[in-house]
């Protein structure tokens, strides 16, 4: 029975329902209990679930990952919250080094089936360090699987099928669309967590973007529509690993690239996409794959946010200018 | 002391209570006493009432009525000054505050505890000891107004910048007071954090670094219950100050609500640090009146009883009610506070309102110090985008 | 205890001596005691004379000769494997060698006391614990030889993978705890770390995490003096196992130099965890005899005549003494014992020299456990370019 | 006078030049004091200038970097030593957040002039954590610089300016070249510290690397050279910024580049030269730009690094595919 939820909402059901499903999910992290999280993704659960499933832990990002992964040997899968994107660097130790590298080491023997939510991105007028984009800083390192949903009903499968991966998941939720509204099937029969999808065909140029940015794509190709070009929007779900073949295809037809993320484009994922979407596509790339996205700047004062942030018309001069090729 | 019962603290097998009795003190032990709450350093009780205390009354032996009545106005100035930021925030003009409401006295005794050369390193609550050290209070308002994040030269009150993320600011205190043994300046540091805070492992380090390195550094904890919407029970099982102890140097609890034991406990505590006897912990018993900050919604998790209930030992009543019983202070002392507190609300409504935003080009600034070539060619993208708006527009 | 000077602990200004006098035991306040070193449980003075315990006593009271012979088994064995990895390593058959050598009776006796539904998080020396696991101690190997990053099955023995990395295993173990708890297991782990590690932001966390969850956890901190070239000085003034009690449990010094007392200690704090206690903290006094890597050169930063004097307090030959003198042992046993260690490193000596190169697609395996298409591409590719070696071969 | 010298005795010489001459410079890390620090960069230095300027620290990096931060704040020009590639994560929060902010947080009020020194890379047999180069995870982040010599004169002149720089440097030391001689002039005047240089120069295709990487491509070069190729040899230097007019000038000429690294490929540093000089260069490129560097795995055992790191015979094999364009 397809309903209508927030973005927000759909995370919560579907940790809902993994508490319900599997006695061993366990929901951790910083005010997660009866406040329900700052933006209230787990608002209700402690509730029903009680302390033991749901567990207010200590103000210690390390703390949190460190013992999760001891939860994980012990055969929990935790889903931590890192309450924002910008604390999630007392943990990068333990994520990196042994949350990412465990499988590995053990050559196989213990699994982590670990999610981190982090909700990440600008565009809610927050103040320092609640509105960054670190996503290139784990997709960068192997033993980790990096995805974001653009909207609810991705919010709700992706989270299903991140809690159900016996590898650490790196879930970043889209902050500023929270409040969205979209709509959830509970019987839908997802496809594969790590699969870009095309949510608008196009033929003159694609835009590729993930989380935040793709409701800003489908804006971009609306008004670029009405100029009479017609662009193809990804959604791309999966930063770790990118899913170049569905890329590669686009490109294939509409032989131009643009991609946009809210992260700084130095060293963020676009980096990665356009070297090798060039490196596949050489010969029919009419122009050089363009990045929009934030600068070598640490994230500004909110007043400035919008000027920061990929927004309509710079997305579209970017356009513009990979259609002059 | 907090509403919520907490099952981490219920041992989780058959041992309840237990916890802890098996040690006997002996020298190759170390136990742990619990289930009573130590007693704190008072000099004011709730009631106003000035009290004894063998050790730390030489500290604020001297004071004198002007300055018993200058601590009185700082409360007030910074209430008041915090509820116009709060007022503001629902204006519209803040995008957030997070209000000191009820911990004036712990931010004033130890703020005015500190001398011109010590140095301060804040939270982002420090709205009280920032006054304290002459930071104007519209400063303070630019990150939560977020026209910047951080408005004022850290060098000129010696008052740090806020920091966000929590416990931070203990390490850079502690190499601070590093810089200044190093120096044989004999001024001090003070690092502030939360309950909350005690838990990260940078706090932790800052007591290991300042210990080893016997620095001269004041680390000053407002327990104020809460961190957001967990109470100190989610942080640690015994009182905070005795964190201290682990680690080689002392701990003491002091009323956060009475600011003549806050005063006098920080200056003990900082001239420990001027006379080389290296760190000392401060825990501050006090309460978050408020929410934690214009985003929160403490109904969610706690009983209003609770904030009624420290009411009663509201910081800025008690020595109110010292300074009339002890006749330090006069009606007209309080009517031309009263008006003082006006004026000043109006100076920080104004000065919010009249804040520019910034140039949009400040993205760009201060990056770096000595420059960076992917910076410039950034700027001078985004110069060129933004010219063509303006051709675009001359154009039409 | 260490011979460098150590002007860390020096206060920087005028009051030397001073630190930690100023408290007065009230219950505001924590205060420090230094300078004379606490005592430790000891139960087998150095000579091997068993000394009464009135605490520790009666969790070695019922232990026979044979376990007594058992565990001086333990020791030698793993001290011949460890000489004889030493050896491999001058050898070039391992890259590196961690030695344990001084440690034994620290681990012996620790990993005596675990029973075999508790879970070990040991760090990349504990070839001792590893042992009484039952862990082959040519597993242990492969990470040195570079072989593997880890070559056994934590869950086989309930011992997890080395960690290199300081401190984060004491998190790992904390979580076990927890879920132990949740489960409502009573079996109990036990985290090993070191006097180095006793810094790490991590392993407060850990306490913490430990005492507010109640979790069944030991935290066993060996104290071998050193973290590489740096005294236990540059890491604490006071002794470490006081860390514990700021926390909210206890903690206490063994001899770990005893083996006797460190299996009596442990079993005590693995009895709390089991018995819903929580977590403890035990500081084992030992030194590392040996280098602190084959990579390292103590004679850099430590005078010799500290081995030597610790050389007295030799784990093994004070248990063999007692042994004697008690006539738990005879000459046959020792005999046999030399006849079972010879061929343990002959066998460790041919099993690593066996140890074949792991295959060179393994740099693709178990990377992840659901795979990657990442991974996939490029162990496709990697396949494509070995094999055009192979066809330029073939080609030729 | 110039003088030949091991890769790590420059840096050696380099500090003691920088402790010599400028009393607010420290040297602080773990076991840089009597033992010299494991590599011996730091040997000699605490004797010499006593255990208020060269420092061992608590086993705690977060400790070591926050403390720095301190030290910055109050005068001080703190040079950190990590002791490892490996071991850095459990600062990360505190460079990430902190001393890459600090100054613009502070509207240029606070200077932030730490060196962070990190010996990096693989090739040296060593354990797990030991052979890792995690540049990418610094040079994706604002306000910090990243550069990483190859040779021992830049060894000492970079560390010299690492220094004066009022910004925070990660200084990355390619530890298996640590022994390698080279001539060290004291006298010089060195070129700009985030300038490329072209080592070797050639007609037929670019080489850019930094670090460990350079010796390698000269030695590619040479090979190629044998078979009639001549290939043009960058020696990038500094990662943040990366000098793209250097690379774009070469590129135009030769019209390939191949970027080799030991990191990871996925979101490498070459990644972003991809991207970028594909942009710059986009009607110049012959062939797409490739990337030879470490897969998406953890840094293998020590038996399997020369199957990981890029070696002779993999970048020529890169540079026979982009020369087949
Ligand atoms: C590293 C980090 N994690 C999480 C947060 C989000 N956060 C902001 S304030 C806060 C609670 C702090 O509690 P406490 O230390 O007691 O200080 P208080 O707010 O009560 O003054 C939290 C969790 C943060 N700012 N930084
Ligand atoms: C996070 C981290 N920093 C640095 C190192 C390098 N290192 C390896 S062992 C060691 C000293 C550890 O000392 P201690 O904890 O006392 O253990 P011990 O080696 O004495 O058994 C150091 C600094 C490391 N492995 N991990
Ligand atoms: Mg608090
Ligand atoms: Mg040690």
């Amino acid at each position: 029975m397809a309903e209508k939820m927030a973005l927000a909402k759909a995370i919560n059901e579907s940790l809902r329902r993994a508490l319900e499903t599997d006695p061993k999910v366990l929901v951790m992290g910083e005010d997660v209990g009866k406040l329900g999280g700052v933006f209230r993704v787990t608002d209700g659960l402690q509730k029903d679930f009680g302390e033991e499933r749901v567990i207010d832990t200590p103000l210690a990002e390390s703390g949190i990952v460190g013992t999760a992964i001891g939860l994980a040997l012990r055969g929990y899968r935790p889903v931590v919250e890192i309450q924002f994107d910008g604390f999630v660097f007392p943990a990068y130790d333990q994520i990196v080094t042994q949350l990412a590298k465990m499988h590995a080491r053990s050559l196989g023997k213990v699994k982590m089936p670990v999610v981190i939510r982090i909700p990440y991105g600008g565009g809610i007028g927050a103040v320092e360090h609640h509105s960054e984009s670190p996503e290139a800083l784990f997709a960068h390192v192997a033993g980790l699987k990096v995805v974001s949903p653009s909207n609810s009903s991705d919010a709700y499968w992706m989270m299903q099928q991140a809690i159900q991966s016996d590898d650490p998941v790196i879930y970043f939720e889209p902050k500023r669309r929270y409040w969205d509204k979209g709509e959830v099937d509970p019987e839908l029969i997802p496809g594969p967590l790590h699969r870009a999808s095309v949510v608008r065909e196009g033929t003159d140029l694609t835009l590729a973007a993930y989380g935040p940015m793709v409701k800003l794509c489908r804006q971009v190709a609306d008004a670029a529509a009405e100029e009479g070009k017609s662009l193809e929007v990804l959604d791309l779900r999966s930063v770790s690993p990118l899913d170049f073949d569905t890329i590669q295809t686009s490109v294939e037809k509409t032989r131009r690239l643009v991609v946009v993320h809210e992260a700084p484009v130095f060293l963020g994922s676009g980096a990665e996409i356009a070297a090798r979407i060039t490196e596949r596509c050489f010969y029919h790339l009419e122009a050089p794959v363009l990045r929009v996205g934030g600068y070598h700047a640490p994230y500004p004062p909110a007043r400035l946010e919008d000027e920061y942030l990929p927004g309509l018309d710079r997305v579209l001069d970017a356009v513009d200018r990979a259609l002059a090729y | 002391m907090t509403v919520e019962s907490s099952a981490a603290r219920k041992p989780r097998r058959s041992a309840a209570g237990k916890t802890g009795t098996a040690g006997t003190g002996r020298s190759t032990r170390s136990t742990v006493k619990q289930g009573t709450e130590p007693e704190l350093v008072q000099l004011l009780t709730p009631e106003g009432k000035r009290v004894k205390n063998a050790e730390f009354d030489a500290y604020v032996a001297g004071i004198t009525p002007d300055e018993l009545r200058g601590l009185y106005r700082d409360m007030v100035l910074t209430r008041r000054f915090d509820a116009e930021a709060t007022a503001l925030q629902r204006q519209g003009e803040l995008g957030l505050w997070a209000s000191l409401l009820g911990q004036e006295a712990a931010q004033i005794g130890s703020g005015r505890a500190t001398r011109e050369d010590d140095y301060v390193f804040p939270t982002y609550r420090e709205h009280g000891v920032a006054w304290c050290r002459g930071v104007d209070p519209t400063n303070l308002l630019g990150m939560f107004r977020g026209v910047n994040n951080g408005g004022w030269d850290p060098n000129g009150n010696n008052f740090h910048l806020y920091t966000i993320v929590i416990g931070s600011q203990t390490l850079h205190a502690t190499g601070y007071a590093m810089g200044v043994a190093k120096d044989g300046a004999d001024s001090a540091v003070i690092a502030y954090f939360g309950d909350g805070a005690s838990s990260q492992g940078d706090v932790a380090e800052s007591f290991t670094f300042s210990a080893v390195y016997n620095a001269p550094v004041v680390f000053f904890c407002q327990n104020n219950q809460w961190a957001i919407s967990e109470p100190t029970e989610k942080q640690t099982r015994v009182p905070l100050y005795q964190r201290a102890q682990g680690y080689g140097f002392p701990g003491v609890r002091v009323d956060g609500n009475d600011v003549l034991a806050c005063l006098a406990v920080t200056r003990w505590a900082l001239e420990r640090a001027r006379n080389g006897e290296g760190p000392t912990l401060v825990e501050a018993f006090t309460y978050r009146m408020g929410a934690h900050t214009t985003s929160d919604d403490p109904t969610r998790y706690r009983h209003d009883d609770e904030r009624v209930a420290w009411e009663a030992k509201d910081p800025i009543l008690r020595l109110r009610a010292y300074l009339e019983s002890s006749n330090h202070a006069d009606e007209g002392f309080f009517a031309e506070l009263e008006s003082e507190s006006e004026a000043l609300g109006k100076r920080v409504r104004e000065a919010v309102r009249a804040m520019p935003d910034p140039d949009r080009f400040a993205i760009f600034e201060n990056v770096y110090a000595d420059g960076h070539a992917l910076v410039d060619e950034e700027r001078a993208q985004f110069a060129a985008y933004q010219a063509s708006f303006a051709d675009a527009q001359g154009g039409n």
